[in-house]
């Protein structure tokens, strides 16, 4: 299926400079004429994939950080508002009495100033204000900068260019995408980055913190109950990256899968499992994949052997995660297909080369990296 | 029209007069269409930008035009369209309104504006061979590095906010020593107008804050140049010295941004409602007090990056601080309308807009200057949503509300009133419906700057809503574009006064002379004008007759071409720095060359005759 | 700056005489070799770190105000001049400790390569954070 | 350091100050070119403050490479110290003789005050060289070097400026002799050159003598 290409840059660079020549009207209604007619969602690689049961919406934290995030930003919005309608109400209602009649131009009464108002609309703000900055202040001290719980479960969070790694000291475990995390836990997450600046935000479990490269910044918060009955694999909530790290942003997702205890334990002993290969096809994907362990490790196998930092995700329990390309596209037999074909397809900029393989030869490694490593847990 | 003393030899129009222009009204004019043009260039980004992200997994842009595109918007919209416009109201009528010939040093006023211009071209100029600077129009630390942008994508940012930055600085101190130094007698410091207060403390902010961004753009260039290791990890540099940098000159930007556009509204508010402004000594230390905090308060924009508990409760304390003078400020205008006779010209549509939409941009900012909410709102939508309410609905609706008062003045006809009326309602439902529903997306999750996003993420309608809006706007910004041209030809003619003005530009001729003032005017009061032509009980009086004009009196700098050289010297210098080729030498042969032009051209300013 | 006091332009009669300025020299470079021998001979007066810092930036505040002062008029100018000085020098000073305080690595120093622990006020017992720069697995222990 | 690129970087380039024939009446009674000088004192204030703020927290966290310490020969920085303190006495003598209108003094100290600022910077030269050559602190050894040279070099691109500035005063003077006391303009150079003075007073204390803080 060949790549639609969507506009290149260089064409748009010379189509922007003939566009000022143009004027404003014209250009801009020729670009968004020409949007319309071309835009065919089928057919199209950059289809970004949803599918996550929880969407990345601040207003219901499950977390008592998130919790008590939104008591405090109901709290301000209440004061706020009134603030508002304080404006809003007497400026209306000077425009509607004190507007110039027809033919009456003698100048008004020229008020110069009133001690008293003055006094009082500085007052009144800073009360206001109070009632905002004393609450802020004591979910500051309450969340931030507070040691780690000792039964925490301690997680270090590497932002790298377009993708999220977790590494879990304690388990031996490393993987990518996914969070798993078991319920009703404190967590302690060290966020750090591996190259630029990202953020690791997943807004229903509380605020957002940067991953700095030569920083550890610390996030803690305590997982909320598991909702859906075990079997399912956990519940997904969704977070992205939420500071510019290069083209694929956009692209650069997280989820955070909370089990139940018992659900946890099993992904843990499931997670570094070596890959079950049985069919022929699978043996084969299996020798293609000695090719990727230059960037990739598979743990159980003999590239996780190979000591020094791989410079791509783990992919250990591949095969069970719900999405591919840091949550760009769900995990389906077609979906890794154009991955392995291409990567910068799906992913602008991704760091990952077209390694140049046959069809036969996707086949074979797609069947191993989905089968072999999948783990039901 | 006495002919002014000007020695012979001299044009009076035609290009070569403009670009030898020393004369503070014509470098305003130049500021002013510059500025507008910028705006066109960077409203084109803003609306492609919308429409690619008016549908989930739009494919209109790629990912690394879209993030080009972020850049320049914000880049232009900030330093090439708001300051630079703002410069204009500076130029030409800070001495018309404290009663001054010309500003205090003529020639380095042109200088500023040809560094502007040419800096403003060098920034755009990326365009051309595709390689947009990429990083966010505060370009933070990792990302800019070399092996993360190796094109030259960042060093146009970097020189082009360093050649901006030096036009700035250098007007700053022009007009800070104008200012204070040649008021006409009689007119101490607070009997001057509001705008030249606003435009006194914009300065001295201007003055201070300048310097960090130009040594934080000289780390980075360094560190792309010539691989010094301030910003990278790798060699023990510190990745948040730049955001610390940037902040510390940025967040007294943004009030270099606003608060001419609060002297703006102030001048047109009191002559719209024929009164004089509520509480002008409030409004004066109100707007210290603003420009004062502006340098305590740099680190709410960082609150996520890790600072600890008392950096960040303290820097929240510090930003609710300034929301007392801002909402002082607001009252006052109110109080300036209450008893007022107030005519709804488009100026002042414009004006009680700014005051609306200023509110509420500045209450949606409070709701963030609580470290812990701003963990939800920082990047996302609601941060765009609130700095385009302060900067789209507060400076620029308070700009144009300016360009319609004093278009009069500068041309000496009127802005078409219907046209305009149709005009500002555009901008003002377009605004609304583009803005608004951002705060929506923001609560909802959606980060900031992504070029793309999921169907289900609940995002699509108000992307939706958010594009039309921003063609609403576009259709304003045309309706603007031919009253503008409309009126230069067709408008109505002013006189010298058509508002009933308070202050001492409506006693000139519009256009002014070149020489603003037959005779320096003795100032008795505040609102001078107003004083001279209405009683205390508000009977007109008989004016004076001005007295005899001799033309022997006024002797006029005369323009000298050395400006333009200069700058363009100093934009050799800026863009030597990273031109290809043979090896360096063309980039060290480039920044030679214009180091030696620069020299050369100061020399020759320095030995012009006067 | 109430009332326009007359400016007299060029022919302002020169405020100090000459050898008032010699005398000043002298002085300013008894101080500079005052710091010099202070920095010198640290250890033999066994002076701290903190008083050292604090007089010689003491010493080299009274050099500012002498130059300031008398060398370049200020005291015998005009009042705003003094306050652009001032003002300009608090406000930098000002905001550049206060970015001095957040940025300075509390509990870690970098030489030693402690900015990579976890900037725990309660030091943890173990957890060293592997940084992705360093080498080897983690040791999986059992939870 | 390299090509004087400090031209785009430092705040208006201080010679290029106008040249303004007609005092002005001003209403704080301080002419227009000085009081614009103190203006970019001011803003210099915040231009030093920040290379001094990045020098401060970067001169321990250089990870490979020289440290401070190792580096630095306090005693020939103190002769430059003695030798910028010097010119900046002839600057005022200079001023003076130039108000009282005597030319040959004023053309002498004026003289001594541009082979002050020379010498300070043969100081400079000599030093970066010993640094670059003996203990390869090159410009990207490592943070602390990076910061020093931007600090220590932007200071010497001031004083190359004002050693400009005052050769063309020298020169403007030999050739109009007595025709020409623009004391207004020295004193705006003296200002200048007092000012890139007292940077030097503090960057002396900090960089130099705060080795062991």
């Amino acid at each position: 299926m060949r790549r639609k290409t969507g506009i290149v840059p260089s064409t748009l660079m010379r189509m922007m400079c003939m566009l000022r020549m143009w004027g404003l009207g014209a250009g801009a209604w020729l670009v968004s004429g020409a949007a319309w007619a071309q835009k065919s969602f089928d057919d199209m690689p950059y289809k970004l994939d949803g599918g996550f049961d929880n969407p990345m919406t601040t207003i219901s934290g499950i977390t008592e950080l998130s919790r008590d995030i939104n008591r405090l930003y109901l709290t301000t919005t209440i004061i706020v508002t009134g603030v508002f309608f304080a404006v809003a109400i007497p400026l209306i209602y000077t425009l509607y009495k004190f507007r110039a009649k027809e033919g009456d131009d003698t100048p008004p009464k020229q008020l110069h100033g009133n001690v008293i108002l003055e006094f009082l609309w500085t007052v009144i703000p800073v009360v206001l204000l109070v009632f905002i900055a004393i609450p802020t202040w004591q979910v500051i001290f309450k969340h931030d900068g507070v040691p780690a719980r000792a039964d925490a479960i301690k997680v270090h969070v590497i932002g790298h260019q377009w993708w999220w790694e977790f590494q879990y000291p304690d388990y031996g475990i490393k993987t990518a995408f996914e969070l798993h995390l078991p319920e009703n836990t404190p967590v302690d997450l060290s966020i750090t980055s591996g190259d630029v600046s990202h953020a690791f935000w997943i807004p229903k479990f509380g605020g957002k913190t940067s991953a700095i490269n030569g920083n550890i910044n610390r996030l803690s918060w305590v997982t909320p109950p598991a909702k859906m009955p075990e079997v399912a694999g956990g519940d997904y909530y969704q977070g992205q990256c939420a500071e510019l790290c290069g083209s694929s942003h956009a692209l650069m997702r997280h989820v955070g899968v909370v089990h139940t205890k018992e659900g946890f334990e099993r992904w843990v002993k499931a997670h570094n499992q070596p890959p079950k290969v049985e069919t022929a096809s699978q043996r084969d994907g299996e020798q293609i994949f000695g090719r990727c362990i230059a960037c990739h490790a598979i743990e159980g196998t003999v590239s996780a052997t190979i000591p020094g930092e791989k410079i791509g995700p783990n992919l250990s329990s591949f095969g069970s995660r719900s999405h591919l390309g840091a949550g760009t596209r769900k995990n389906t037999e077609e979906n890794l297909a154009i991955w392995l074909r291409n990567p910068a397809d799906l992913k602008p900029g991704a760091l990952m080369p077209n390694l140049g393989l046959t069809e036969p030869e996707i086949k074979s490694l797609t069947s191993y990296l989905r089968q072999s490593t999948y783990k039901n847990y | 029209m006495s002919a002014s003393t000007h020695s012979a030899g001299y044009s009076k129009t035609g290009i070569w007069s403009w670009i030898t222009t020393v004369d503070h009204k014509r470098i305003g004019i130049l500021y002013a269409i510059s500025a507008l043009l910028f705006m066109v260039i960077a409203g084109i980004d803003a609306l492609l930008m919308r429409t690619q992200l008016a549908m989930p997994n739009n494919d209109i842009i790629s990912a690394e035009t879209y993030n080009g595109l972020v850049t320049m918007h914000g880049t232009s919209m900030i330093f090439l369209f708001i300051m630079p416009l703002s410069a204009a109201f500076f130029n030409y009528f800070t001495p018309l309104l404290i009663g001054a010939p010309d500003v205090a040093f003529p020639r380095l006023n042109a200088l500023s504006f040809w560094i502007f211009l040419f800096g403003g071209l060098l920034l755009n100029s990326s365009y051309l061979i595709g390689q947009v600077p990429a990083v966010g129009w505060f370009a933070y630390a990792n990302l800019t590095l070399k092996q993360y942008n190796p094109t030259h994508s960042v060093d146009f940012w970097v020189w082009g906010i360093q050649i901006l930055g030096l036009a700035s600085l250098i007007a700053a101190i022009n007009f800070f020593t104008t200012i204070l130094n040649m008021r006409a007698p009689g007119m101490t410091l607070l009997k001057m107008p509001i705008f030249v207060w606003t435009t006194l403390v914009t300065q001295v902010l201007l003055i201070l804050a300048l310097p960090v961004i130009t040594v934080a753009c000289v780390m980075l260039s360094f560190d792309r140049a010539f691989g010094t290791g301030f910003f990278d990890p790798g060699a023990g540099g510190y990745v948040l010295m730049w955001e610390h940098l940037f902040w510390v000159f940025g967040h007294p930007e943004v009030y270099i941004l606003i608060l001419p556009a609060m002297g703006i509204v102030s001048e047109i508010l009191a002559t719209m409602s024929r009164k004089p402004l509520f509480g002008y000594t409030v409004m004066v230390y109100s707007s210290c007090a603003i420009g004062f905090l502006g340098f305590a308060v740099w680190a709410h924009h960082m609150f996520t990056v890790g600072m600890g508990p008392w950096a960040n409760a303290l820097f929240s304390a510090a930003t609710m601080l300034i929301a007392v003078p801002t909402g002082v400020k607001i009252f006052n205008w109110i109080s300036t309308l209450w008893g007022g006779k107030i005519r709804f010209t488009t100026a002042a549509l414009y004006a009680i807009s700014f005051v609306a939409m200023f509110t509420f941009g500045g209450l949606s900012g409070i709701m963030h200057s609580s470290p812990p909410i701003d963990t939800q709102h920082h990047d996302s939508y609601f941060v765009v949503a609130h700095f385009h309410y302060v900067l789209y609905g507060g400076a620029v609706m308070a700009l144009f509300g300016g360009i319609y008062y004093w278009f009069p003045k500068v041309t000496g006809r009127m802005m078409n009133e219907t046209l305009g009326k149709v005009q500002f309602w555009l901008y003002m439902i377009g605004f609304n419906v583009t803005f608004f529903p951002m705060h929506f997306l923001g609560v909802q999750g959606m980060p900031r700057r992504i070029y793309t996003y999921a169907p289900d993420q609940g995002w699509n309608l108000w992307n939706l809503v958010c594009t039309g809006g921003a063609y609403l706007t576009a259709l304003g910004a045309f309706l603007f574009a031919v009253n503008f041209f409309w009126s230069l030809w067709k408008g109505k003619i002013a006189g010298n006064d058509p508002w009933d003005g308070r202050t001492l530009e409506w006693s000139l001729p519009s256009p002014p002379l070149e020489h603003n003032f037959d005779v320096i005017p003795t100032v008795t009061h505040l609102d001078e004008w107003w004083h001279r032509k209405y009683s205390e009980d508000g009977k007109r009086k008989v004016m004076a007759p001005s007295p005899k004009f001799d033309p022997s009196t006024i002797h006029l700098p005369n323009p000298s071409f050395w400006p333009i050289v200069l700058a363009f010297g100093i934009l050799m210098i800026g863009t030597g720095f990273f031109l290809p080729g043979f090896g360096n030498a063309i980039a060290i042969g480039t920044s030679v060359t214009g180091a030696l032009v620069v020299l050369g051209s100061g020399f020759a300013w320095a030995y012009e005759k006067p | 700056m109430n009332t326009q006091d007359a400016a007299h332009g060029h022919g302002e009669k020169a405020h100090g005489s000459v050898t008032l300025y010699m005398v000043f020299a002298f002085v300013l470079c008894a101080i500079t070799f005052l710091e010099w021998w202070i920095f010198k001979h640290r250890n033999s007066i066994g002076i701290t770190n903190h008083t050292m810092v604090f007089t010689l930036l003491s010493l080299s505040l009274v050099k500012f105000a002498m130059v300031c002062g008398w060398y370049m008029h200020l005291r015998y100018d005009h009042k705003s001049l003094m306050k652009l000085l001032f003002g300009g020098m608090l406000l930098a000073s000002g905001t550049f400790l206060a970015l001095g305080i957040i940025v300075h690595p509390k509990e870690c120093d970098a030489l030693k390569g402690e900015c990579f622990k976890i900037r725990d006020p309660a030091p943890a017992a173990d957890t060293t954070v592997p940084a992705e720069a360093k080498p080897g697995e983690a040791a999986p222990t059992a939870p | 350091m390299m090509l004087d690129s400090h031209h785009a970087g430092s705040p208006g380039t201080a010679h290029a100050e106008a040249h303004e024939a007609h005092a002005h009446p001003t209403n704080t009674g301080v002419d227009n070119r000085k009081f614009a000088m103190w203006t970019l004192i001011a803003s210099e204030c915040f231009l030093f403050g920040t290379l001094i703020g990045n020098y401060l927290i970067h001169k321990d966290r250089g990870i490979s490479g020289p440290k401070p310490h190792e580096v630095y020969q306090i005693d020939i920085t103190t002769l430059s110290t003695f030798d910028l303190l010097m010119s900046s006495v002839a600057m005022v003598l200079a001023l003076y003789y130039c108000n009282a209108r005597r030319l040959r003094l004023f053309q002498f100290w004026t003289a001594v005050v541009a082979v002050g600022g020379i010498i300070f910077l043969g100081f400079q030269y000599y030093e970066f060289s010993t640094f670059v050559v003996h203990d390869n602190l090159g410009l990207s050894t490592n943070i602390f070097a990076s910061s020093f040279y931007l600090l220590t070099g932007c200071h010497g691109a001031h004083v190359t400026v004002g050693v400009i500035w005052m050769l063309a005063i020298l020169i403007t003077s030999l050739i109009k002799g007595e025709k020409w006391f623009n004391s207004t303009m020295v004193e705006v150079a003296g200002l200048y050159w007092h000012f890139v003075d007292v940077v030097w007073i503090i960057i002396f204390t900090v960089v130099y003598l705060f080795v062991y803080v």
